[in-house]
């Protein structure tokens, strides 16, 4: 099987607009609980906006695709959301340069330079009830199907399954972090939100790379 | 959902629409991006203040654009942060080569996108310093978590920091000053009833018929306790015991009291707020030497207010009397 | 009920109170009887103007006793005339030898009880005029009825009246002048939700979730009817076309609009309110030379708003523009 | 049987206090049905001021109690009903002159003088829905009475029935005068509440006088 392309990429947003669409009142749920009730709706619109960026094909590179989104992200979310995966996606997009193809390692590095920019902007710890509590074990677990010589394919499926349970994890937690940290212990028992939409981003990657 | 818009997707920009037509010598509105500058910006030699966040405070920070205040303000979706862009575009309108100050309440999403701007901002060439209000005592600091948040104590700092910048302070004094009266600052809000927030239609929190809600932000946060609706004095001191006790603000203090509406509350009722704090204060040999009350850090139509008090200086008042001309403040012109 | 008051009985002196505190260099309250008086009255040789009615509706009346505007303000109990007493110390307070002015809108109540203190002071060598403001379409109008009510129509008369005062008119102009206004007056409301009043603790209407109340008045009196909730631009029509129909406004007029909220309703739709407004008035060609947005005449927490035209003279644009300090309206000093 | 004296006018005011403490809610339901709900609560205020004043018994004729009644409710009650009950009182007072007792037909005059008083006033006209619809049939009920050669404590009884049946009949009226005028139709089917209250005052006086 051959590496993912700039095809791929493109997949990606399109599945991952799909996906914060179809989620979207979940997510505003989800953020009315322990937040301000507008993550849902600060996604799709930024998901919209990237979808019609990269659909033209003009980007050739993963590389590019990534670094289109991350733009359009930060200009058009807003909130705590919109820099922050704005920065995982221009991190992303700097971890694939300008190569045409991503193999399962490249995959593997490109997911971490995302969590990474993700904690450079946010200063979240893994455990502050944030979505850096899906991006860590998602990060991890691509790492180790990496190490273990996995396909692309199966090394995105593990991070999205590893950022589902990080994001089902965040349920006992206290926030640290955001506008959850506000209610302390009255955050307990409810997912993040983020971590939550960062569960449904990697979902959507995982299933644009095994749909080819 | 009953409100008075056309359509919540287009309500800030409909508002703004509004806010340019009620004072166009003071203000333009500018369309893409969104922001509110002043009519005379940049001006030549001064520190340009920039501040915004998420809509539905009004008249935060829209209506503190003007003579003696605010250069600029950046009004995001109804309670989201705007994007750096706007914060960029609305910097570099203001930047009259002094340099540029952002003004920025203490939320995730203001803080990161002030941030990128910020840093784009610089790439420019232009001076940038930020200051973060954080005044809310309702919600406990610490190092580790996203600390307080910014509420109606920004009035005053963008009030304060204004004149400074207005009588020709430099960048770095202007910013001294803003980050003094962040540090000498402190509020608490009540809610009676929580916002109807225009996009869900719904009140972002319930409250029994007989509850009150101590400690809540402006953002339809729920707060610190729910109790049963007590008078005034009660509530007043449920408020003003924390402020005091966090700064401690002490006997024989100078300060400014801000008594602030949540946007469905009537002047009348704030005003008999001032009183009750009046008295809560005078008993403590506080002294109250400025007053503000009105509906001026609000929460779409959240029912209920919030006190601030600032410890002043013979400085402070100064700037405080200074002139300033804008839509919702204005007094000296 | 849930409201930041102590007791219903003590409102309005402790709203009173918070007003006096706020602005000692504006105004005194006075309180056997409750009045709220110009720091520096009575100014001689200048024309006393005195308004008064039931409390509720701040800042209307006692928001606006300062320079170019009221001398005086007699508040009544919550929406409850006051009696002559008041009224007449009133009179007396700001008297300055050039005589008085009483501004008062046309409710039975309020008629009778400023009727009854003229006579008195009168009696005492005090040379008074009456104007009554009926500014309200809502109401139908005949010689045989107590005829409209006076609503936010009359901010504009106590501004305008005010200014000429200020500048020196004799009684009988600034008389003139103030009936001029009320000739060119008109104004209109709209309720979504009624106020709580606060003695009963409950509602004055009921309203379902979906209904607004087009031609309510400031007592939370029901209006002329019932419907469902529309966007903004439908409320707006129906609150215009009568009053334009009314006077009648027409094509070139130059006016002043006023947009007042009623006390439960945030500046942001206020705001929304004035873009419709301007956007239905110029698709008639009359052009808003003024404006003024906030809530200034309210109906406690009411929510809704009412719209005001005033038909402009080149006199009325520069009495309106005059320097105001009061604590409601300020500008030019 | 004797004339009415002072004592009669005070028990008047109690009784009259009395009653419209009683009623109090009564009257603010009916003021709240068609006018602003404070009707109730104004007279209440009023004639508990009135009683005060009146109690001392420093007054020796029945028009000097009036007098003292006039004033207090003209600077107590406030609204429409003070300037109007204290017109109505204080006309009275000026028929009763100084006479220490009246008879069935200076009561039938106090009567009338106090209605043309209200109507000075007001302005208003039978068939506007006021407390005039109450005074009016009194009047005209206690001019007949004592031109008939009734005692004052039947002369008051007959307009007291008159008043009542006056009040009774503003329910299928539309409003001319005061708040009920602003709502057109919608006042029909509903008691004015100033001609309620005024058939509860005269209701008083006949009490008083009966009761000696
Ligand atoms: N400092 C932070 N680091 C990482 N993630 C954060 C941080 N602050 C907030 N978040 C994430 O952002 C999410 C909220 O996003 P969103 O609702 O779009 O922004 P806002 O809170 O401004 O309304 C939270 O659920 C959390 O996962
Ligand atoms: N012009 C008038 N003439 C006679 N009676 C009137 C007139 N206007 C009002 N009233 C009476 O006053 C009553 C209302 O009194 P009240 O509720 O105390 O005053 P307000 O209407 O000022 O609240 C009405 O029920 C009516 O009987
Ligand atoms: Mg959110
Ligand atoms: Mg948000
Ligand atoms: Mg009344
Ligand atoms: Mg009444």
């Amino acid at each position: 099987m051959a590496g993912l392309t700039a095809d791929w990429a493109r997949d990606w947003v399109r599945l991952a607009a799909a996906s914060v669409a179809e989620h979207r009142a979940e997510l505003g749920a989800l953020d009315r609980d322990i937040g301000d009730g507008d993550h849902g709706e600060n996604l799709d619109r930024g998901f919209t906006a990237a979808l019609a960026k990269v659909q033209d094909g003009a980007a050739g590179t993963p590389g590019a695709v990534l670094r289109l989104v991350a733009t359009t992200l930060i200009s058009t979310v807003g909130g705590a959301a919109g820099p922050l995966y704005g920065t995982a996606f221009l991190k992303a997009a700097e971890a694939a340069g300008d190569a045409d193809t991503l193999d399962g390692p490249a995959v593997a590095a490109l997911l971490a330079a995302a969590r990474d920019g993700i904690v450079l902007r946010g200063r979240a710890e893994p455990g502050d009830k944030t979505m850096v509590d899906a991006w860590s074990p998602a990060v991890d677990a691509a790492a180790a199907a990496a190490a273990g010589g996995a396909e692309p394919a199966e090394v995105l499926r593990e991070a999205a399954r590893a950022a589902g349970e990080g994001a089902a994890a965040t349920e006992p937690l206290v926030a640290r972090k955001g506008r959850a940290s506000y209610l302390g212990e009255r955050a307990v028992g409810h997912r993040d939100p983020g971590a939550a939409s960062s569960a449904l981003l990697l979902a959507a990657a995982a299933e644009a790379a095994g749909s080819r | 959902m009953k409100k008075l818009l056309r359509d919540p997707r287009t309500l800030v920009r409909d508002g703004l629409d509004g806010l340019a037509a009620t004072h166009p010598g003071l203000l333009r509105v500018e369309a893409g991006p969104e922001l509110v500058v002043r009519a005379d910006a940049p001006v030549r030699g001064k520190v340009g203040l920039v501040s915004g966040g998420g809509s539905g405070h009004e008249p935060l920070h829209t209506g503190f654009v003007g003579f003696g205040m605010l250069d600029a303000a950046v009004p995001g979706p109804v309670f989201t942060s705007p994007t750096p862009d706007p914060i960029l575009e609305a910097t570099r309108s203001v930047s009259g080569g002094a340099g540029v100050l952002h003004i920025v309440k203490n939320y995730t999403g203001d803080v990161l996108n002030f941030e990128v701007a910020a840093d784009l901002a610089r790439a420019e060439g232009i001076d940038v310093e930020t200051v973060l209000v954080d005044d809310d005592v309702a919600v406990q600091d610490s190092t580790h978590t996203a600390g307080r948040r910014g509420v109606a104590g920004t009035v005053l700092v963008e009030k304060i920091a204004g004149a400074a910048a207005e009588r020709g302070d430099d960048l770095e004094t202007v910013a001294a000053i803003a980050r003094g009266i962040v540090a000498d600052v402190r509020s608490m809000g009540v809610a009676l009833a929580a916002p109807v927030v225009p996009h869900s239609g719904l009140p972002s929190f319930d409250l029994a018929d007989d509850e009150i809600e101590i400690g809540i932000g402006i953002h339809g946060e729920p707060g610190r306790e729910r109790i049963p609706w007590e008078p005034v004095d009660g509530i007043v001191a449920r408020l003003l015991q924390p402020i005091v006790d966090d700064l401690p603000f002490t006997s024989l203090d100078d300060v400014l009291l801000l008594v602030n509406g949540m946007g469905g509350t009537p002047l009348l009722e704030l005003s008999v707020v001032l009183d009750a704090a009046n008295q809560w204060l005078s008993d403590r040999s506080i002294h109250v030497a400025r007053t503000l009350v009105g509906s001026y850090a609000t929460s779409l139509d959240m029912q209920g207010c919030s006190i601030t008090l600032l410890r002043l200086t013979d400085e402070r008042k100064a700037l405080w009397d200074a002139p300033v001309e804008t839509a919702a403040l204005r007094w000296g012109r």
